[in-house]
């Protein structure tokens, strides 16, 4: 068939495109070396941690193919109850577990929910993700005998990990369990993103009528990417509740939905590098910001959303790749 | 290349007929395409051309009538399991991954028809069966000279070409074409139809077309759609010498 | 059983008077939508300005009633020119991601200012003394300013409604709503139509707010409280529909307020599950077209 | 991935800057470090400033009680009612700043989350607000000088029976955790004095849009002696006056009581003539007539102005710094959470709410609940107070009732 170098430039193509760089591995020794150098900062860096975790999720199901949500938080929060109530009311205490049936829960209920509201499209899509997690919430505040509702569920207690690891006030075992999870999650997500099924949702992505087009099994493709997404905003949310040991309804909020959408924006979509670095950018400003004044920093938001949208709509990380493009150097 | 006589039509449709609202589209067609068929259809503009393409794909449910694909019933099929059945299209205008490399955009389709979209743990890297028919589709339209520049960056002529790379992908039987050489310079058409020149002799080939010159050139056999009728239906020189047609070309004042 | 009949006569025309303010507000996020295809998460930040302009001209102005509310609604109609021309306009084309972030920072935007300039407390304005008063109907008293509403959302409609079907402003609309490309080969400035049927929207969406006000008070987080309950008016009616808006604010105001009454601890279900049940039948909305 | 060679920029930063605040808080030695958790942002932001302006404030009149030592407050926002964020405050404050107590806590969750930590950690935490009752049972170390939603409420059952005339009552609720325990205190306490409660209405989430209107029409339709409502403070308050107005509920003959909240010093002006006649229970309203509550609002007014007006958040505020003051001059200084605790467990302060103190078992605060009437004052409206109970202690504990009963 093919002559030789053809397949040759294909496969060079992809590996440049697809493979991990050696200066990847700095973004992740610098992470683990944050509890070692200033562990009074595990337990902050714990919560940047699962924004990262949790835009991850995001970006695989919105970067990749391009599906837009209100109501993302509806997995994060599954994710966290149902690790809270495990340990809560079942007394099960054991975190791996706990946090796998949270993804597995969660997941579970992302292939119900995608396969059925993935059909639509546009505005019908964001007033159902909405409509759905908005339903979720107020479920939750409802049934408080159960969930704790606004003043939260009580009682979650961890065992340590492996047995060994106990959870220490100032959160370095926390940090590290997280930060071995989204390395985990991270990579399962690349590889997702580098295989014909991630090639397939930038398909659908960039044109969801060719795809039909092709035969593609729309509806197949975006609720396994969904049920993926969900699964992930659920391990997310199950670290959340276990590293916290509590949660209330907060959990499933609107607010949570509209701080990831800005947190993957801010820094990019479609890159997984960029949730990592919007959420970190993100919660240091808010952490730093917020308080000198709190009117300003809403304002800054809402600006910075602004002019990301009509400047640099490929996040932070695109500007970046901009700027070095401008001044010639070498990109990719 | 014998088609024979006994073997069932690849596509056929049985007095097919399309309504929106009131309005009748698409009037009672019967149509059908041999293997190895070379056939266009032509009519002016509001014939109903694409309409009748998209009930063909499957992206219009018709109103009435049936469509056969290779003589099973196939009116309820959806465009996937059309497409799985050997039915693919082209666009009029462009429908393709603008973001994507020319390479990617046809080994999306060569790993849909291999059935391995769903492989989720390979890289794409190592997916050779794949990379390696999309770079000998990409070498045979001479476009492996940019098989990894973004769609977006090229040329409409080029652009042109990957729209028909990517319904070879799929291992088409019957190809539908909605206008291949539409938007296209006149000393680039050649290239076009050097490309539907080239194509497997076996596949049937639907054309819509308003250049008479590239019909004229390509197909054996012409169909011209009227109101959403088949007025007629001929070799190319018995449509040229038909009275009615050149009353519907010339009356409605639209050629080419 | 009087009893009961005169329960159901109150709860429909409290009803009704809350779809009025719905309508209003929502009816221009209804036709930019159908027009334009531009989610417009900040039509709420408009509906807020209309409360606060009219704070500030009553309460600091003194201006009388009547006055005050239109003034506030043409002013913020016109303050809503500049800003569609500065930022809507580079998102027409642009996917709804964009649309989205854009609107949501504009109104955090709307909202950080709000607070900076009025403070976080609520706010309230003061009734003229004839809207204060009862109105006798039926045999019964209903309070004034909720009768004022109605009237002023029946006119608001037929208004809108007459001038859809009647003049050639509405005609154009129409037209490139149901196609954009063909509406602008026939001659219609579809850049013009746009800024106009914008700012018609904003004055909407700033008088639906401004007769809010007395109903459920006014802070900066009204820009999101009642953001919700629009799109949900917006998509069960269908975009671009005057009729349409006006059903779905009749049965979201009237299911609410009634199931509200009825079965309070539900009440933060019943509009979702309208929702739920309405787009899954209807993607395009009850009127919308499919 | 294109970013690749970018990756290393991110942890560079968060390193950067966490180093720059490590070397900054670094406080001078006879300093009493205090950690101040409040949501500075968010829809609490102006509660929290005001909270926070009145302990700035008790701290400038009375530093020099202090005897040579001095506090310094170190203040971090909590921002959304999550328990998350404050939580991580905590522990960042414990372990980092090394602070050698802990103020603040708004929402009940905040503090909730935190409990187990300030255990671990054995600081003392003083409640600035965070109502929920059985909050202070969650850790030894925490101290409550705010008040309990059970204690402002569960008296008021028996006073609108006995004095008020409610012999029939329904009680309307913001349908959350702390509104339910609004009313399961009220049903509590009204139904042991006697009454007959006819209904509990869920009056729609915090979330939702506040219109009152079909709640208000039920309740007139019900029609009973009186209603008791709660609404978180501010934004919900003006709405339920609106549609009280509307629904001409009163003039049907319902009488209206309410938790403090509802009629909140700040807000008060912002509820029109249709509140003339609400009565609510509370534990301070800046209409109170005693010395030490007028030399409050003289500095308040002296420091701040006269436009933004103290409510009991802000006395609130005050108090806990009050409280802070005596643990530092009892203990000279140096802080240890045991000490600390048995110090304020001993503490009577003459509060602008009037007299409080600590109760010893539970440790929370033991305080009177004013039953405070809405009057027309010149222009504006105020509060006349037309009751008071003396000394409530947290009934919630002491009944062992709804959160209170089973200890974990």
């Amino acid at each position: 068939m093919a002559a030789p170098e053809r397949t040759g430039a294909a496969e060079t193509f992809l590996r440049r495109r697809d493979d991990a760089r050696l200066t990847e591995a700095g973004f992740w020794v610098l992470a683990l070396a944050v509890p070692l150098v200033l562990p009074e900062h595990a337990a902050f860096g714990t919560q940047v941690l699962i924004m990262m975790l949790f835009a991850l999720s995001l970006d695989f199901i919105l970067g990749y193919a391009g599906v837009l949500t209100l109501g993302h938080a509806a997995y994060f929060g599954v994710g966290a109850y149902v690790s809270g109530l495990l340990s809560a009311k079942l007394g099960w205490h054991e975190p791996l577990s706990g946090l796998a049936a949270a993804g597995v829960v969660s997941a579970a209920f992302g292939a119900l929910s995608g396969w059925l509201l993935l059909r639509y499209r546009d505005l019908t899509l964001l007033m159902l993700t909405l409509a759905v997690s908005t339903t979720l919430f107020e479920l939750a505040n409802t049934w408080s005998s159960l969930t704790g509702g606004y003043d939260g569920l009580m009682g979650i207690q961890i065992a340590p990990i492996f047995g060994v690891f106990e959870w220490d006030i100032a959160g370095v075992t926390g940090y590290g369990y997280a930060l071995a999870l989204l390395l985990l999650c991270f990579l399962a997500l690349r590889r997702f993103t580098v295989s014909p099924f991630g090639q397939a949702l930038r398909g659908i992505r960039e044109n969801p009528l060719r795809m039909r087009a092709i035969g593609a099994p729309m509806l197949g493709h975006l609720t396994l990417a969904y049920t993926i997404a969900a699964g992930v905003a659920g391990l997310a949310g199950g670290l959340f509740a276990q590293t916290n040991a509590f949660i209330t309804m907060d959990v499933l909020s609107f607010e949570r939905s509209a701080a990831v959408l800005t947190v993957l924006i801010l820094g990019g979509t479609g890159r997984l590098y960029g949730a990592l670095f919007g959420a970190l950018v993100y919660m240091l400003a808010a952490d730093r910001l917020a308080k000198l004044s709190p009117v300003y920093w809403e304002f800054g938001v809402g600006l910075l959303l602004v002019v990301i949208v009509l400047l640099c709509p490929d996040g932070l990380l695109g500007l970046y790749d901009r700027v070095r493009a401008a001044f010639g150097w070498r990109s990719r | 290349m014998t088609a024979a006589a006994a073997e069932p039509a690849l596509l056929s449709t049985v007095d097919l007929s399309k309504n929106f609202g009131g309005l009748q589209v698409v009037r009672n067609v019967e149509f059908s395409l041999q293997r190895g068929a070379r056939h266009a259809l032509i009519g002016p503009n509001g014939a109903g051309k694409t309409t009748f393409v998209n009930l063909l794909t499957g992206a219009l449910r018709p109103s009435g009538g049936r469509i056969a694909i290779a003589g099973a019933e196939a009116t309820h099929l959806s465009e996937a399991d059309r497409v799985e059945r050997g039915l693919v299209r082209t666009f009029q205008i462009n429908q393709l991954f603008r973001g994507l490399t020319v390479f990617e955009n046809i080994a999306l389709a060569v790993a849909q028809r291999r059935g391995m979209a769903r492989t989720l743990w390979r890289k794409s890297a190592s997916c050779a069966e794949i990379n390696d028919e999309a770079m000998a589709i990409a070498a045979d339209l001479h476009l492996d000279g940019i098989a990894f520049r973004r769609i977006r960056e090229l040329p409409y002529g080029s652009q042109r070409l990957v729209e028909i790379a990517i319904a070879l992908g799929l291992r088409p039987r019957i190809l539908l074409m909605d206008e291949p050489a539409a938007g296209i310079p006149a000393d680039e058409r050649d290239l076009i139809l050097g490309v539907v020149g080239r194509l497997d002799p076996d596949i049937a080939i639907l054309i819509i077309e308003h250049d008479m010159d590239l019909v004229f050139r390509f197909a054996r056999e012409i169909t011209v759609l009227v109101g959403g009728a088949a007025l007629t239906s001929g070799t190319p020189e018995e449509i040229a010498a038909d009275p009615r047609v050149r009353e519907v070309y010339l009356g409605s004042g639209k050629h080419g | 059983m009087g009893h009961a009949v005169q329960a159901a006569v109150s709860i429909l025309f409290d009803g009704i008077a809350y779809s009025m303010v719905l309508f209003v507000m929502a009816v221009g996020l209804s036709v930019t939508m159908g027009l334009m295809g531009v989610i417009n998460l900040a039509h709420g930040a408009f509906a807020m300005a209309g409360g606060y302009l009219t704070v500030t001209f009553l309460g600091d102005l003194g201006l009388p009633f009547l006055p005050g509310l239109v003034l506030a609604t043409l002013a913020v109609g016109a303050a809503s020119v500049p800003i569609e021309r500065a930022l809507y306009v580079r998102i027409y084309r642009r996917p709804h991601l964009d649309q989205v972030l854009l609107t949501i920072g504009v109104t955090l935007m709307s909202i950080a200012v709000a607070t900076y300039a009025y403070g976080p407390s609520p706010l309230s304005i003061k009734l003229p003394a004839f809207l204060e008063t009862q109105v006798g109907l039926f045999g019964r008293d209903f309070p004034g300013y909720r009768v004022f509403i109605i009237a002023v959302g029946l006119l608001a409609f037929l208004g809108l409604w007459g001038g859809f079907e009647r003049t050639m402003l509405g005609a154009k609309i129409r037209a490139a709503v149901d196609n954009r490309a063909m509406a602008e080969a026939t001659g219609v400035n579809t850049t013009r139509l746009f800024t106009l049927t914008f700012a018609l929207g904003s004055a909407l969406a700033a008088l639906g707010g401004a007769l809010a006000v007395d109903l459920v008070g006014l802070t900066p987080r009204f820009a999101f409280q009642y953001l919700v309950l629009v799109l949900v008016v917006v998509s069960i009616g269908g975009f671009g529909t005057i009729m349409g808006t006006f059903a779905a604010a009749l049965i979201i105001g009237v299911i609410d307020n009634a199931g509200r009454y009825l079965f309070p601890e539900g009440s933060a279900f019943f509009i979702y599950l309208i929702v739920i049940l309405v787009l899954i039948c209807r993607p395009g909305g009850l009127f919308g077209r499919a | 991935m294109r970013i690749g060679s970018t990756s290393w920029i991110a942890p560079l930063a968060l390193l950067a800057i966490a180093a720059g605040t490590t070397v900054a808080s670094r406080a001078e030695a006879d300093t009493v470090k205090v950690g101040v958790i409040l949501p500075f942002s968010g829809m609490a932001a102006d509660v929290a400033q005001s909270e926070l302006r009145a302990m700035k404030l008790y701290y400038k009149l009375h530093k020099a009680e202090l005897g040579g030592h001095d506090i310094a407050l170190i203040e971090r926002d909590s921002k959304e009612p999550s328990g998350a964020t404050a939580q991580t405050l905590t522990r960042e404050l414990v372990v980092q700043d090394k602070v050698d107590m802990l103020v603040g806590y708004q929402f009940s969750p905040d503090a909730i989350a935190s409990a187990p930590f300030i255990t671990q950690a054995k600081k003392l935490a003083i409640l600035v607000n965070a109502q929920s009752s059985h909050i202070p049972m969650l850790s030894p170390y925490i101290v409550r000088v705010s008040a309990s939603s059970w204690q402002i409420t569960y008296p008021m059952g028996p006073y609108a029976f006995d004095k008020l005339g409610c012999k029939t009552a329904i009680v309307g609720f913001t349908d959350f955790a702390p509104g339910r325990d609004v009313a399961a205190a009220f049903k509590a306490g009204y139904e042991k004095a006697g009454g007959k409660l006819v209904d509990s209405i869920a009056m729609g989430g915090p979330a939702q849009v506040p219109d009152f209107t079909p709640y208000l029409q039920r309740i007139k339709d019900e029609k009973p002696n009186c209603v008791y409502i709660f609404t978180p403070a501010a934004s919900f308050n003006a709405a339920l006056a609106r549609a009280w107005r509307d629904q001409k509920v009163a003039e049907a003959g319902v009488r209206f009581l309410g938790t403090g909240d509802v009629t909140q010093d700040s807000v008060l002006p912002q509820l029109g003539d249709a509140a003339i006649g609400w009565i609510t229970g509370g534990h301070y309203t800046a209409d109170l007539d005693n010395p030490a509550n007028k030399k409050f609002l003289a500095a308040w007014t002296k420091e701040y102005g006269d436009k933004v007006k103290p409510d009991f958040f802000t006395v609130q505020g005050w108090d806990a710094m009050a409280a802070v003051f005596h643990v530092v001059k009892t203990l000279k200084g140096k802080i240890d959470a045991d000490k600390a605790v048995a110090a304020l467990k001993a503490w009577k302060e003459d509060s602008p709410r009037g007299p409080i103190m600590i109760d010893a078992a539970t440790r929370d605060i033991i305080q009177n609940i004013y039953v405070q009437e809405v009057v027309k004052k010149g222009d504006s409206l105020g509060i006349k107070v037309i009751g008071t109970i003396p000394a409530v202690k947290d009934p919630c504990k002491e009944l062992g009732v709804g959160n209170c009963a089973a200890k974990k």
